[in-house]
Order: structure tokens, then sequence, then C-alpha cells
């Protein structure tokens, strides 16, 4: 293969499309399947037949505004209709040559104006399972570009300048941490995509590694050529049976292209993938135990250094990156660092995708420029609390974020600043809260996600997890006293110092930003034995007032 | 110049300028030099785990703990082992050990031979505030010379390591995860049906009444793990 | 020292251990019978606990609505609380039954081991709580002394230093199971 | 050193071949545990005693190691599902949107805990940590089928279904 070929099949693609007037593209996404898509699609596919029009039905991965699926895209118009349901697909193919079908139009416009698209830039617009509809959208060309016209140093530069960082959670600088990889000794390396999405709340890289998997793989490649491996490994939730399939066919399909194996376009590099699946252990995010996982053992977590990047698989030089990091580097390659570097805030580069989910309007996934405000995500692309609710807090970074509380709107979503706030970017779970949610009560079921997730090897982690769930609990079920309140903070302390890995190390996070922003709602709890947003049963109250009675009787 | 000549590297613990070789840890030379670190964990002779995080240390410079078993020196580096910090997590360590499983030192067949009860003794435990969770654990006694009481147990896998790392038999490991977590012997069955080669190392690492010797019930039960050390450095001669 | 300390001692759920250990104390006793007046113990014939008591050392542990009510009230008539020996610290041997609930302990003492009339007495045995627990769950302890029980020199010196107000390094004289 | 030799297949069942074909293309190596334990659950549905040795004893693992990594991971299981299993999701987005009164209320009309299988072998009850569907929190899956904005009624009315069949 060389960019010539590549850019012969993108032709070939072009050509085909050209032969169809019309192009109506499905979402075929979870949240859309599960509202009947598929049923919209034979629909579709059917009565397109019988019109005589010429229409290409494409199923696509998401679209992005889940809330409002299922969602169809008809090109070269670009209408988005949303919630078609299956009895709407003869209007649909009616209308193409004449006026859209206007009552399932949908006003979108604000919700993605404010977007920008680099990682999702083909969400929704190329079949996943179709690796030429990839080629046809500029698909492996930065793998092409990077083997035959940049030294793997050159890689690493321009990964560097662009100012990525890994998009896992823990913001380290990509550049930085393939120079470390690249500059081991050793003539075997691995790379490793951390597919192992555990956050609750956060389904980005799902929807990546399903609606759009040949970028994560070229990412991949090009990590490898840039720091000289040649076998890599993703690790996928099993808990993602689309995505291991997409995965699978995808790399099939980039084997048979030349894209992948031996002698990758003619050139002398050599690079292979192949899927891990994981089990069901939230832990197996943390790098250390997902490369436990990968060599077949409990995913348990080791001391760091050695870093992965000097000692990983099989003592290997490992680089590991997240699913969006690698979704990052072929658009970077193309473009050039400096494009990205002009995009983002100051110390925060680029776009993040975020999973925006909870008491809000517009849920679904949006991809936004870092440094964006944190109102313009609630207010102009979520649209909104609905049901005459008030915004109480936004979770960010899953069991290891924190709360931010309503009148912190103005903030700019950056690595540091959501640190500085109590919080963590993470992976990219945003979770809108309203009146209805108690924050002890929140904190309460991160506590307890987080202790039932702990591997159980270092102490802090295993016991003193649980025992933060057991102070939380007396809390909210109204026996909690102001020792306990005192006990539950020096704990949080210890567990965030002395645990293993970042797990343990987060873990107090959710209780620490809900003290630090809702300490009212926990003296609330104790003093009055009241819930003020009326979640917490507070069943244990009355015995205890009943006991103290006793006492003084 | 930074690097000092012949791979030796000197730094301060505690205040004492020592000087140590390259790719020792910190607990190797802090005990080199009769500087106390308290680990449970840790057995000399056997892999580190850096589990108990009871041998953590501060570095002057750096926010960050650092377990002493597996960190090792670097030049100029500067290092306290007990400091308020550290003596404050090492006691809220040790209580949620106290809290996590049911340790009646009373009854026990190691009260007085026990690292767990001797170290809350020496980092001035008198008593534990998180809330006991008294859970319940099993009891196997179908070995015909041991027992494993789990009430006592504190998932240091001492037991597990000597018999995957010495013996050669891998008969423990750990099975759940989290708070549930338990060792066992193979497939979760009886430790007397078990694979088990009967040489007891694993009874004799560890720390707590939780492995012990059926002779010697109600008796003074101490154990005598020194044999390690000895059999690495006959396996090394060889 | 004009009027002498009002010193009280009393005992939940133990085995009276620390008692005994606390009498081992021998002549010592005569000596400590010169700072301190014992208002209230099980040695001393006295039926309710006294107010404005200086010193109260409590054995056992809170294993009854009984006990919890004792420990209250204990509590709000002492300025301070000593915690002795294990059963009142850790809950120690009276816990034991923690796993396994109250239940099984009344059914195997009162039932499967009864040979006449077997029933759960209700009159003179309290209400057990679920949970038996030390003392610091229900109120504030200022002195933990642990030890099963704590030495009669444990017992001396710690006294000693508490009433003459010395420093005293409780870790140095004891722990737990000692 | 002798040539190492797999032990038997643990019977006549087709499905072992599918288990030994998982570790045969994995060079019979240890670090193929996991892929094989995912091969035996989905071909058998669950994990038992024999399987786990026979994976063990087949990839040289220990038999404590090889528990100690199915007992590790949920995804695994010990106990045969019932006929139909309903999981549903305690993700954040579906917790915020009142998942804990879903399982409560599946709970109590099955009388049983999240994680068990009815008596009658029909249905089992579990929960997932986030399916990645959040934004139609909460889901349920039903058989694999997912389910979004689920109300209580709805998911009353399919337990029923199930329960007659």
């Amino acid at each position: 293969m060389t960019i010539e070929e590549l850019e012969q099949i993108a032709k070939t693609v072009q050509l085909e499309n050209s032969r169809y007037d019309y192009e109506v593209n499905v979402c075929m996404d979870l949240a859309c399947a599960s509202q009947g898509a598929g049923l919209l699609r034979d629909a579709l596919s059917r009565l397109a037949e019988a019109s005589g029009k010429k229409v290409l039905i494409r199923k696509t991965g998401c679209m992005g505004p889940c809330s409002s699926g299922p969602l169809v895209r008809v090109d070269p118009d670009d209408t988005l209709y949303a919630k078609v349901k299956e009895t709407n697909a003869e209007a649909i193919i009616n209308s193409l040559g004449e006026k859209p079908v206007a009552e399932l139009q949908c006003d979108l416009n604000e919700h993605f104006d404010k977007q920008v698209r680099v990682v999702l830039e083909n969400a929704g617009h190329i079949d996943p399972e179709k690796i030429d509809d990839y080629i046809s959208r500029d698909g492996y060309k930065a793998l092409l570009t990077a083997l035959t016209e940049m030294t793997p140093n050159g890689v690493v530069h321009r990964i560097t300048e662009s100012g990525l960082r890994g998009r896992g959670g823990g913001g380290y600088p990509t550049g930085l941490k393939w120079g470390t990889v690249a500059k081991a000794s050793g003539d075997v390396k691995y790379v490793v995509c951390n597919g192992d999405e555990g956050d609750p709340g956060a389904f980005m890289d799902r929807s990546v590694m399903e609606g759009d998997p040949h970028r994560v793989i070229e990412g991949m490649a090009i990590a490898a050529y840039a720091v000289g491996a040649s076998k890599g490994f993703i690790y996928v939730r099993a808990e993602y049976p689309v995505a291991v399939a997409r995965l699978t066919t995808a790399l099939r399909e980039a084997r048979r292209r030349g894209l992948l194996g031996s002698g990758i376009c003619n050139t002398t590099f050599n690079f292979d993938i192949e899927i891990r699946l994981g089990a069901g252990a939230f832990v197996c995010g943390e790098e250390t135990a997902l490369l436990a996982s990968i060599e077949g053992r409990r995913g348990t977590p080791k001391p760091r250094p050695p870093y992965p990047a000097v000692s990983g698989l099989w003592g290997k030089p490992t680089l590991i990156n997240n699913v969006e990091t690698y979704a990052n580097i072929a658009p970077i390659v193309r473009n050039g660092g400096k494009w990205f570097f002009n995009m983002g805030s100051e110390r925060s580069k680029g776009t993040k995708v975020f999973a925006l989910t909870g008491r809000i309007k517009n849920t679904g996934l949006i991809e936004v420029p870092l440094g964006i405000k944190l109102w313009e995500i609630i207010d102009v692309i979520g649209g909104g609390v609905p049901g005459g609710h008030k915004l109480k807090a936004i979770q960010t970074g899953g069991p290891s974020g924190g709360c931010i509380p309503a009148d912190m709107m103005s903030l700019g979503v950056s690595y540091d600043a959501l640190m500085a706030a109590g919080s963590i970017m993470g992976s990219g779970g945003m979770i809108v809260m309203d009146d209805t949610s108690c924050m002890v009560n929140v904190a309460r079921f991160f506590v307890e996600f987080c202790m039932t997730e702990s591997c159980g090897k270092c102490i802090p982690c295993r016991a003193g997890t649980a025992q933060m769930y057991t102070l939380l609990t007396r809390i909210c079920d109204g026996t909690g006293t102001m020792d306990d309140l005192e006990l539950l903070i020096e704990l949080c302390d210890t567990v965030r110092e002395t645990s293993l890995c970042g797990l343990g190390q987060t873990a107090p996070n959710p209780v620490l930003s809900t003290l630090k922003y809702f300490k009212n709602e926990y003296l609330e709890h104790i003093m009055h034995k009241r819930c003020p947003a009326g979640v917490c049963s507070m069943a244990g109250a009355p015995a205890a007032q009943t006991a103290a009675a006793e006492v003084l009787a | 110049m930074t690097e000092a000549p012949f791979d030796v590297k000197t730094l301060e613990i505690d205040g004492r300028e020592l000087s140590a070789r390259r790719g020792q840890t910190i607990l190797e030379v802090a005990r080199e030099n009769d500087i106390n670190i308290p680990t449970l964990c840790n057995m000399e002779g056997l892999s580190n785990v850096g589990a108990c995080r009871l041998c953590l240390v501060e570095i002057k410079g750096s926010n960050k703990l650092l377990p002493a078993c597996v960190a090792t020196v670097s030049e100029g580096m500067v290092v306290s082992t007990n400091t308020e910090r550290l003596q404050k997590h090492r006691r809220n360590i040790l209580e949620l050990l106290f809290a996590e499983r049911n340790h009646v030192c009373s009854v026990c067949v190691s009260n007085g031979h026990c690292e767990l009860q001797s170290m809350a003794q020496d980092q001035g435990l008198t008593h534990v505030r998180m809330p006991y969770r008294n859970p319940h654990l099993p009891v196997d006694a179908s070995h015909e010379r041991f027992t494993v009481d789990h009430n006592r147990c504190i998932l240091c896998t001492r037991c597990v390591r000597v018999c995957g790392e010495i013996e050669g038999a891998h008969v423990w490991d750990v099975m759940g995860r989290g708070i549930d977590s338990m060792v066992i012997t193979d497939l979760h069955e009886d430790w007397g049906k078990s694979t088990c080669t009967r040489c007891g190392k694993c009874v004799q690492v560890c720390p707590t009444g939780a492995l012990f010797d059926k002779s010697k019930i109600g008796s003074d039960h101490p154990k005598y793990p020194d044999f390690l050390p000895y059999l690495n450095l006959m396996r090394e001669a060889r | 020292m004009s009027s002498k300390l009002k010193l009280a001692t009393a005992w939940l759920d133990g085995c009276s251990g620390c008692h005994m250990s606390f009498l081992d104390m021998d002549e010592r006793l005569l000596e400590l019978a010169e700072l301190v007046d014992v208002v209230y113990s099980p040695v001393v014939d006295t039926k309710d606990f006294p107010d404005n008591v200086d010193i109260a050392l409590v054995e056992g542990a809170v294993a009854s609505v009984d006990d919890e009510k004792k420990i209250r009230k204990i509590r709000a008539h002492s300025r301070m609380l000593i915690a002795m020996g294990d059963c009142a610290i850790t809950g120690n041997v009276p816990s034991m039954r923690n796993p396994i609930g109250p239940d099984a302990i009344l059914d195997r003492a009162y039932f499967e081991n009864a040979t006449i009339q077997p029933q759960i007495p209700c009159v003179v045995v309290p209400k057990l709580l679920k949970t038996v627990k030390p003392i610091h769950e229900f109120v504030k302890v200022d002195v933990f002394l642990p030890g099963c029980p704590p030495s009669a020199d444990t017992f001396h010196t710690a006294l000693t230093a508490l009433i003459t107000g010395e420093p005293l390094d409780i870790p140095a004289l004891t722990r737990f199971g000692a | 050193m002798a040539a190492f030799t797999p032990p038997p297949l643990p019977s006549d069942d087709k499905r072992w071949k599918i288990v030994a074909g998982t570790m045969r293309k994995n060079g019979f190596a240890r670090h193929a545990l996991i892929e094989t334990l995912h091969t035996v659950q989905s071909s058998f549905g669950y994990l038992d005693d024999d399987a786990i040795r026979f994976v063990a004893k087949s990839l040289r693992v220990p038999l404590s190691q090889a528990y100690g990594v199915v007992t590790f991971y949920h995804y695994f299981s010990l106990k045969p599902p019932g006929k139909h299993t309903m999981t549903l999701c305690a993700g954040t987005a579906c917790y915020i949107k009142g998942t804990d009164k879903l399982i409560a209320s599946a709970e109590k009309h099955l009388t049983l805990k999240a994680g068990q299988t009815t008596k009658d072998g029909q249905i089992s009850l579990m929960t997932a940590r986030c399916v990645g569907a959040c934004s139609r929190a909460p889901v349920m899956i039903c058989d694999g089928e997912v389910a979004g904005e689920v109300t209580d009624e709805q998911m009353i009315a399919q337990l029923e279904r199930w329960a007659v069949e």
C-alpha cells in the first residue's frame, strides 16, 4: 500500500457514492439501537429500493445527541431527523428530492455550534465496518505519511509539539510518554490501548471503538512506529460486545489491506494488534493492573516506578494510552502539531469528548474545545436542566472525580481547573445533578463503587474504602455523629495519601469535593436527621432517638 | 558532579548521612543502619509487593509518599521515616487492619509473638476508632498439622509468596477482591485435601496467628522465618 | 491533698479479670486508698452510680441494653473515664459473637445446652444488642488501658500518673492481649 | 524436558473442543488464562470447578491462581445463569435516575438479591457497572436487549412475562 493506492481507494469510494443521489445515515449506536434504529434502517432500505431513487442507506456510529434518538441524517442536505420511528421511514424516503420532513427535523443547531469535532469527525458519517469508508475520509493517510516521510523521532516530536495530554484521566503529556518508551532499551516493546472504560456514566471510548475503530488502530500503529514496537494489544471491556466485534472486523480489514502485519506499506515496519477482553474489573483501568490482566493474572496494580514505559508487559517497555488519546493521533500527524496546539486552553490543548448525562435535556456524546465554560456545556449544548428543576452540581471524572457546584459554572474545562476545583477531568463522564440528588448519597454511591472495585491488595484502599462506606451509610441513615464525620475526613486523608494506586488515591475525591461545596447537607443529615433532597430514608434515626430517650428516662 | 563513583549513593535518612549501593531499597539501607521502618507485607527473601503501606516514607521535595520496600535510593535523597504525618497514617492503617477482621489477641495462639500486635504497640495504638466490621469468616482445620484462621489474616500474602516463590508449590493464592479477598488453597478447597506439600513455610512466615501449628495450640507459638534468607543464599550459591 | 478524689470501677460485659488484676495491686491498694475514695465498684456495696465521680474505670464491652444505659450514665457522672482492659476497648472475647449474632448465642446457651426447661429468660437477662461494641462507640473515653487483663503494675503506674498529673506513656506499659 | 501433554477433555461435550481451541490458538501459554475462561463462560454460561481445573492444568497455571483469577473478575460466574437474565445498570447516570429503586423493586418481586437466580432457574437478576447507554438511563438489559428509560411497570411486566413461560 502506498499513499497513491490509498488515494485510489478513496476515489473509488467517492465514485461509488456518487452513484447515489442521497445518503441516508442511520445511527446504530446503543442508545439509538435500543429505540428501534434497526427496524428503522430495514424499513428505509426496503422503501428506498421500492422507490427507485438512488439512495445509499448507511449504518453509522454515534451521532451525538442520544436523547433525540433514533437519529437519521440525510446528505447532501445535511438534514438531521430526531426521534425517528419505523413508521416515519416512508415520509423520509418520499421527501428525498423534495422538502425535508418538517415534523421530524430537530433544532440542535446550538447543540452542534459550540462543538469542535476532531475525535468524532467521522462519527455518524462512516460505516464502522467498512475500512474503505474510513479511508475515503483521509483514513490511514497519517500512518503512511509517518512511515514514509517521518522518522520515529519526528512523530514523537509532532505529538509533543501538539501538547496532547492523556485522555484517560491523568492528563500526562502524551509526547513525553512516547519519548520515554522510544528511548527505553530493548528490542521487544509493546503498545497497549486502554479500552477498559470503567467509569460509570462514561461511554466515549465505547462510541469511538464502535463508531470509528480504524481511527484507534491507526493511532496505535503510528505510536508503534514512533516507539519501535511490533506488537499491540487493545484491552476492551467484555461488557462492550459490539466494540469487540467492530474492532475484530476492523483488524481483519486492516490486515487485508496490508495496513497491519509485516512490511506495512512496503516499509520494514511490522506491527499487529490483538484484542484482549477485560472481565469486569474497574481497577484494570489502572495501567499496571491492566498489564497484569493482559498477562492473564489478577488485575492488581504494582508500585511504580518502574513505570510501564520502562518495564511493562512481560517486563518489556510498554506504551499505554487510552482510546481517545489514540483517536487524536492521526489528525495530529495529518494536520501538524501546531494545528492541535492552537485549539483549547493554555495548558489543555485540543478537544475533549464528554458523555453528557444525568438531569439534562440533551444527553449524549459531545466534543468540545478544552477551556470551554461549564455553562456553555450545560445551558447551550445540553439545553439546561429539564422539568423546572434547579441545577445543583456536575460530577466529572467518574468515581475518582468530584462534584462541581452550580455556582461555579463559569469554570473553564481544563485538567488544571478541574483539579483545582477538587475534581478531575477523568476519562470524560459528565453527570448533571439537580435538586433531586442528595450529595451525601452521591458520595456514598461512589465510595461503594470504589469499595467493590478495590482489588484488595493494599490495606488503605481495601479496608479504608469499606470504612468510609460504613461511616457514610451511618450519615445517610441518620445514625451518623460529628465524630463519624471527623473520622471520615481523617480516613479520606490516609486513603488518599497511602493507597498503592490511583483507584485508592482518588477514592476520597467524591467525599472531599461534596464536603467542600455541600457541607451543609452533611450537617443536616447529622445534626437534624434530615435529608434536604429527600433521598435518604433516615431509617436509623428514630431508633437512635428512642435509645437516647431511654437513657434520659 | 552529581554521581558518586563505584555506584555508591549518599543519602540522608532521618538526619543521618548514609551511603548505599545503587539499586538498594530505602528499607534495606535503613535496616543496615538500624533505622526501624515498620513493615508487615515485606519479608527478607520474598518478593516485595508494597501492599501494607506501613513502610511509606517522606522524600524531601516530593509530596508523594514512597514505599521504602520497593523505592530505590538515589543520590542526595533526603528521607524521613518517622514524621508526624507518617505516624498518623501508620496508626490509621493499623486501625483499619484491626477493624477489618476479628483480631482477638487474648485468645490468639500468637499472643505475644504477633507482628500486628507488637506493631500496634510500637505505633502507640491503644484503641481503634473505626467501627469493627465483624465479618463471619471460616477456620479451616482440615490439615493434619496446620490450621488457617481467616479471622486473623491480614492478607499480607507472605504465605502466597513463600509457597509460590520458595517452596514452588503455589498452593496458596488470593480469591475474590477488595474487602472480600481471602487466601485460599487450590480451588478454595480444604487445606487438608489440597496439593499442599506440608512444608510449613507458610506458617512460619505468617505474621499473625492466622496460620498456626496445631501441635502448639494454647502454648507459646513463636514463628521462625529465619530460614528464608538462608534458603535463598544456598540457592544462589548453587 | 485535703479532699480525696472519687474513684469508681464498673463492670459491663467482661470476665471480671480486670478487677482481679486491679486487686492484684495488693499492698499498693493501700497507697492508692490514701489518694482516692472508692465510691462505686463491684467490690463496694453501693447500688447506684454516684454523681461527681472523678475517675471511672470501666471493665467490659457494651453487649446489652443495660450495658448501654450504664455506660451512658457513668459517662454523664464522671470527669475522667478510663476504658479498662481489652473488652472495654476492643470488644474482645464478648465480641466474638458478633459474626454470628446474638440469637445463635442464646440458642446455644439456653436451648442446645439446656438439660431442663429450655427457654430464653426474659426477666433477668437484659436484651442483647445486635453487636457487642467497645465503650467508645457509645461515649467519649479519656484514657485507654489495653490488656487482657492489664497487669497490676500497669494499673498502679497509670493510676498514680493520672492522679498526680504526671505524664503517662500507655503503649510503653501495655498492649492489646497483654 | 519431556514435552507437555495437555490433560484429556473432561467429557465428549463438543464445547470442550472450543475451549481447547482457544488454548491451542494461544499456544497453551499461561497468559491465555483469561481468554480461555472467557471461552468457557461463553460456551457453558458459567465456570465450575471441573472447568477451572481443566483449564488450569492445560495451561499449567496453579489451581489457586486460576481460582483467584476467576473470582477476581465480576464477569465470570461460578453458578449457572437462569433461563432469562435481567441486568439492571447501576452506573452513575442510571443511579441518578433511580436504578436503586428498580433494583429494590425487582428484588422484592423475585424475592431474591441481585446476583441470584430464582429457585426455579427461570430468571437471574444481575446488576452492571454501566453498560455505556447512559443517555437512556435508567437502563435494563433483558437477555442482551438493551431497553432505556425504564419504568418500574415495564420492568415488572417483563419479569412477569418470563415467569409464566
